[in-house]
């Protein structure tokens, strides 16, 4: 079977909707030339009327994209670093996704937002790693955070054919991973509905994006101590919160593997509601970034402030006695 | 407000009268506690709703503001379901949802007026994109909207693009308290021709001239010529907001206002009208105008469990804020 | 003693830092007129050096805030509606309060944000209704959410005082709250302190802004049925998780009343911090708005979305019996 | 580097070749693994740099981009620390905080670059206001930044408070890979003149030129004039970041690179320049480089357990992503 990157999914899926459905469209920055390769080929392949190129505008193109989505088109907007996203916050969040109710149903804003390089950039300093994912659903945004390359196909096709708005996260930490695939297999995923990438009693992890392999990495190391369960949501928002329970009501136990900030972030609305609604012999652990982290402009400063998987170890051992 | 197509004067007229007497009866509204929200009264920019929405077709698009009662109703909303939507009922043309700024129609192709001045701009583009550059989409802000970053971003990308958008500037001096001349360094128009915007100042109190002005603009979007953008010179008459009607503020003598009710679009367009004719359609207005408040006033309130309705395209129901409940 | 109310605080504070420090100045839409009424006499009495008119041009006088503090001064910039933070959210979160960690610690970015009108505001409509706070907290902004009078006071005095970017949310339900002060008592209050309004032994309830007030009417109207603890931590974040601990110590039981939207909101911060690290014998509960909440644009729509007395009430019963 | 005050042809011809140098340099440093960001190098605008910086005095400010190494240099930051702050050193001028991209050294008036292309207006204008009108703020940005709408609402808070604000655009052509053509419907220039600032259109490559025409703008600033807007028609050479190093990309020709060397500024200074003076300066420009590489490389790397250090001015510590660490 082929080896598919992550990366290479994307292009596939974006590619695979285009084909199927002509409202679909792409527009963003550097879309001529792919710069992050999302969109590798597709000016030869679809044309310029479906591969926009726009300038430095992006709460111009991304207004753009919410007026043609509500006259019938599917855009999906590229930005090519996560702050970007902060930088159109109020167009997405307060906009695009509040027309629909504003309309009283009459309108739909079928927009994807893809970043496909979420988190971490080594060296590239302060406000080029963010992962803004938890505030999207704080606003009620449909979010997406895939963590393999199968997910992140069915994910962005899933988030293309969404009539919401849907903000697709892609970690560049997971851009390169590889996945024997049968392309027939290949298909849409629905949103809010988890996975559970490895069966265990003991323990649940929720890992997600790039974590979810050294969640697998780190319960496999463990696998003679505790049987490790690796849940990955998939969806930030709708959560999969039946799955979570199911989880929960095998193991007792939990631990959230999470890269976003600490304070009210997605690792705290897990622990939160499993406080509140689930069942808990032990007193949960998240492992996150720290509150507000910013990264330096060496790797040196950045690397500390990214969840480890030592630090992953420690805490399920902790679990596991608590 | 049938047909659209009717541009003579005592149509153009009939509209301005129309919108004058729905405003002066939707601040009695506010004043009963009917429109919870308050109004931003369009008194006095009458002609310009009317004048340049009396060039568009069906299927042309408007854009609306926070001022817009005037848009809709020229447009060819039903004003009945205008004004519920203004009171917050369920008869509105959202459902109560959007209320008096940020009202939508697709029914007359009224997209949404969203509550942020300014980006509107990008919006319509997309529309006139999205259309396939077949209709014109007519973009309405005020000059307080000319200084927010946004608005020039979607002026690049309509001009870049070369889109059908008709981009209407109302500048009625006073964006809040603060006057424009305070507010924009250079000039309106200045902005629209940095981008090679073809851009003129223009009268916005004699209807009449307004309608050229915007079946010129039209025009030019209709034959692929472009965007165009038109500062219309005007003035309202009421306050920003009806809470104006409790806090009068200093920002503007009363000799202003008196100064620019001598420009009355109302009369300036009533001159060209025979008193007869004018007599009826002045009744008939006010006779429908009732109408309207009391489908309004007696149109049902909306039930408190629907509040997490149209959220979203598939049922979605957001988490309740208590665990538990639906 | 004379009756403050929480809005003439916020003009007192702002008028007794500006008299206190040159360095001090406010900017913002409508000021010469003082349309929120938080200026109001200002333009008179400080002049229009030290009072920015400023037009519709948010991110514009955003980041000459930014700049104006970087050089010496310390502006405190109002914002009318809180949806104008969300379109400057990328100004303050990735940009103000990244300056001082991305130079090393040479610049400071002493700015104030004052959004004097949070949350609800009847029938206005889903865009102007929103309780942004939890995003600051998420970005790693201090941010504070006052519910008295003196609270106001001495947090906006210390929120201008303190030399780093800090945000504060004055909830449009609480301005009009009265207390007797003798203006002699008034002073900055720290960040990250909490204060116990009502002692209590059964149940820990925190409560933040305008909610604080409905939590002490609960407290009361509970007073035969259980002992509540009202927990105001003031501020968003820096949180004061010394003083929940040290209230749950007595308690173990906890309630959170949070007016922000439910899911990565500070309500389930709190709920998870404390199922983390701190005592509780029975599961925690939080009452907040819905996921993503966007109200309508009519009372009886929006009412249904604000946490009420009546679910506060029924959660104090449960996690008694829990 | 030494006194910024010296303007005479080969003091303009040292600064150019030096920026050049370090530059190269640097790109040595990337390819090296030593500077882990890459860089965007100004390789080929570097007269502009030169020329603007000649005719400010230290009070003055700047504010850089990210293709600032040039204007550092220029200002005067002391380039051992430079390079080593784009090393992501503790000797470094933001102590490794800052980098290639974002960097500031507030000793001799640089303030922050920040990531957000376009957003500096507004920044400078607030500097600007905040030192009293007194001393000159300098803000470059190129050619991509012009299609940011926060750059015009600068613009417009700079006139309308007659800053002494100095808007240098570097137009290279190209923002990324996208030609400057595609992107700004209309002018540059018209965007200034929109809002009543004198801009206008200058050879990037000559620094004789930019020197002249930043002379004008900084007189204008410094008696009162208010904002001025210089576009400086440049080029770079290398792509727009070193990952073009790997990765070639076609939005550019050969023959074009080939054409704008023929103008390459430090061949056109060079030639004012006597040989043997040239000599000279080369041979010191390339030893000073050297000594700065070798400080560079040499220099310590920060501490993992610093990662939170100067987050906050009070030390406020922000809670670790596990509980219980430090
Ligand atoms: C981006 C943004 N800033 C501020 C506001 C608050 N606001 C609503 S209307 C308005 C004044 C708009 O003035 P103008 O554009 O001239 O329209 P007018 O009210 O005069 O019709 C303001 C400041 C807003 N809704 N959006
Ligand atoms: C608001 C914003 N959008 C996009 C980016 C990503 N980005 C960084 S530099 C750059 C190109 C800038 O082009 P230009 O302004 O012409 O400067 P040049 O690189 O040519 O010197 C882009 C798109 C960014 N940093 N900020
Ligand atoms: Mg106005
Ligand atoms: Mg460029």
């Amino acid at each position: 079977m082929p080896k598919l990157s992550y990366l290479k999914a994307l292009n596939r899926a974006l590619g695979d909707e285009m084909d199927r459905d002509p409202s679909v469209f792409v527009l963003g920055e550097d879309m001529k030339f792919a710069l992050t390769n999302v969109t590798a080929g597709f000016m030869d392949r679809f044309g310029p009327e479906r591969v926009l190129e726009m300038p430095l505008t992006e709460q111009g193109f991304t207004n753009f994209a919410t007026g043609a989505a509500m006259a019938g088109k599917r855009p999906v907007v590229e930005f090519q670093i996560p702050f970007l996203l902060l930088l159109v916050f109020e167009q997405i969040t307060n906009q695009a996704n509040k027309f629909r109710l504003m309309s009283g149903g009459q309108l739909s804003v079928p927009v994807t937002y893809l970043c496909p390089a979420a988190g971490w950039r080594p060296a590239w300093g302060a406000q080029h790693s963010d992962q803004p994912y938890s505030m999207f659903a704080h606003m009620g945004v449909k979010t997406v955070l895939p963590a393999t390359p199968t997910d992140a196909y069915g994910l962005l096709a899933t988030a293309i054919q969404d009539d919401d708005p849907v903000v697709f996260f892609g970690p560049l930490a997971v851009l390169g991973v590889r996945e024997d695939v049968d392309y027939a297999d290949l298909a849409p995923i629905p949103l809010g509905v988890g996975r559970v990438h490895r069966s265990g009693d003991d323990v649940t992890v929720v890992a997600m994006g790039h974590l979810v392999h050294d969640a697998l990495a780190v319960a496999e190391e463990l696998a003679g101590e505790a049987s490790v369960e690796v849940f990955d949501p998939r969806s930030v928002y709708p959560f999969d919160w039946a799955g979570l329970a199911a989880s929960l009501e095998k193991t007792g136990r939990l631990v959230v593997f999470d890269d976003s900030n600490r304070s009210c972030g997605l690792g705290g609305e897990i622990v939160a509601t499993a406080a509140e609604e689930m069942r808990l012999v032990a007193p949960p652990k998240r492992i996150t970034r720290p509150d507000g982290a910013m990264v330096g402009a060496s790797p040196d400063l950045d690397v500390a402030l990214q969840p480890t998987r030592p630090q992953l170890v420690e805490a399920i051992r902790k679990v596991m006695k608590g | 407000m049938t047909d659209l197509a009717m541009t003579d004067s005592a149509d153009l007229y009939r509209t301005i009268r129309f919108i004058r007497r729905f405003e002066e009866r939707s601040v009695d509204l506010v004043t009963a506690g009917e429109i919870a929200s308050g109004v931003h009264p369009c008194v006095g920019q009458e002609a310009i709703a009317t004048g340049v929405c009396a060039t568009l077709t069906e299927d042309d698009v408007v854009l609306s503001s926070h001022r817009g009662h005037g848009h809709l109703l020229a447009k060819g909303c039903d004003p009945r379901r205008v004004m519920a939507e203004m009171a917050g009922r369920v008869t509105g043309i959202d459902k109560g949802r959007g209320g008096s700024f940020h009202p939508s129609d697709l029914g007359v192709n009224v997209y949404n007026a969203t509550g942020t001045v300014g980006h509107g701009s990008g919006i319509a583009a997309g529309i006139a994109w999205a259309r396939g550059r077949r209709d014109v989409v007519v973009s309405f802000f005020g000059d307080g909207a000319v200084t927010q970053g946004a608005l020039l971003e979607g002026f690049n990308l309509a001009a870049l693009l070369k889109l059908p958008v008709v981009y209407v500037c109302e500048n009625n001096g006073y964006a809040t308290t603060l006057p424009v001349e305070t507010a924009v360094a250079g000039s309106i128009v200045g902005r629209g021709e940095a981008f090679g915007i073809p851009s003129s100042t223009v009268d916005g109190q004699d209807v009449e001239v307004v309608l050229a002005a915007a079946t010129e603009a039209v025009e030019r979007a209709r034959s692929g010529g472009g965007p165009s953008l038109i500062e219309f010179s005007t003035y309202r008459y009421y306050g920003h907001h009806t809470f104006e009607l409790k806090a009068r503020m200093k920002y503007r003598t009363e000799e202003e206002i008196a100064r620019w009710r001598e420009r009355d679009p109302l009369d300036i367009q009533a001159a060209r009208v025979p008193a007869d004719v004018r007599a009826r359609i002045d009744a008939e207005v006010d006779a429908e105008i009732e109408d309207v408040v009391a489908f309004a006033v007696a149109s049902a309130r909306p039930d408190p469990v629907d509040a997490l309705e149209y959220m979203y395209t598939d049922g979605l129901r957001a988490r309740a804020g208590v665990a538990g409940d639906a």
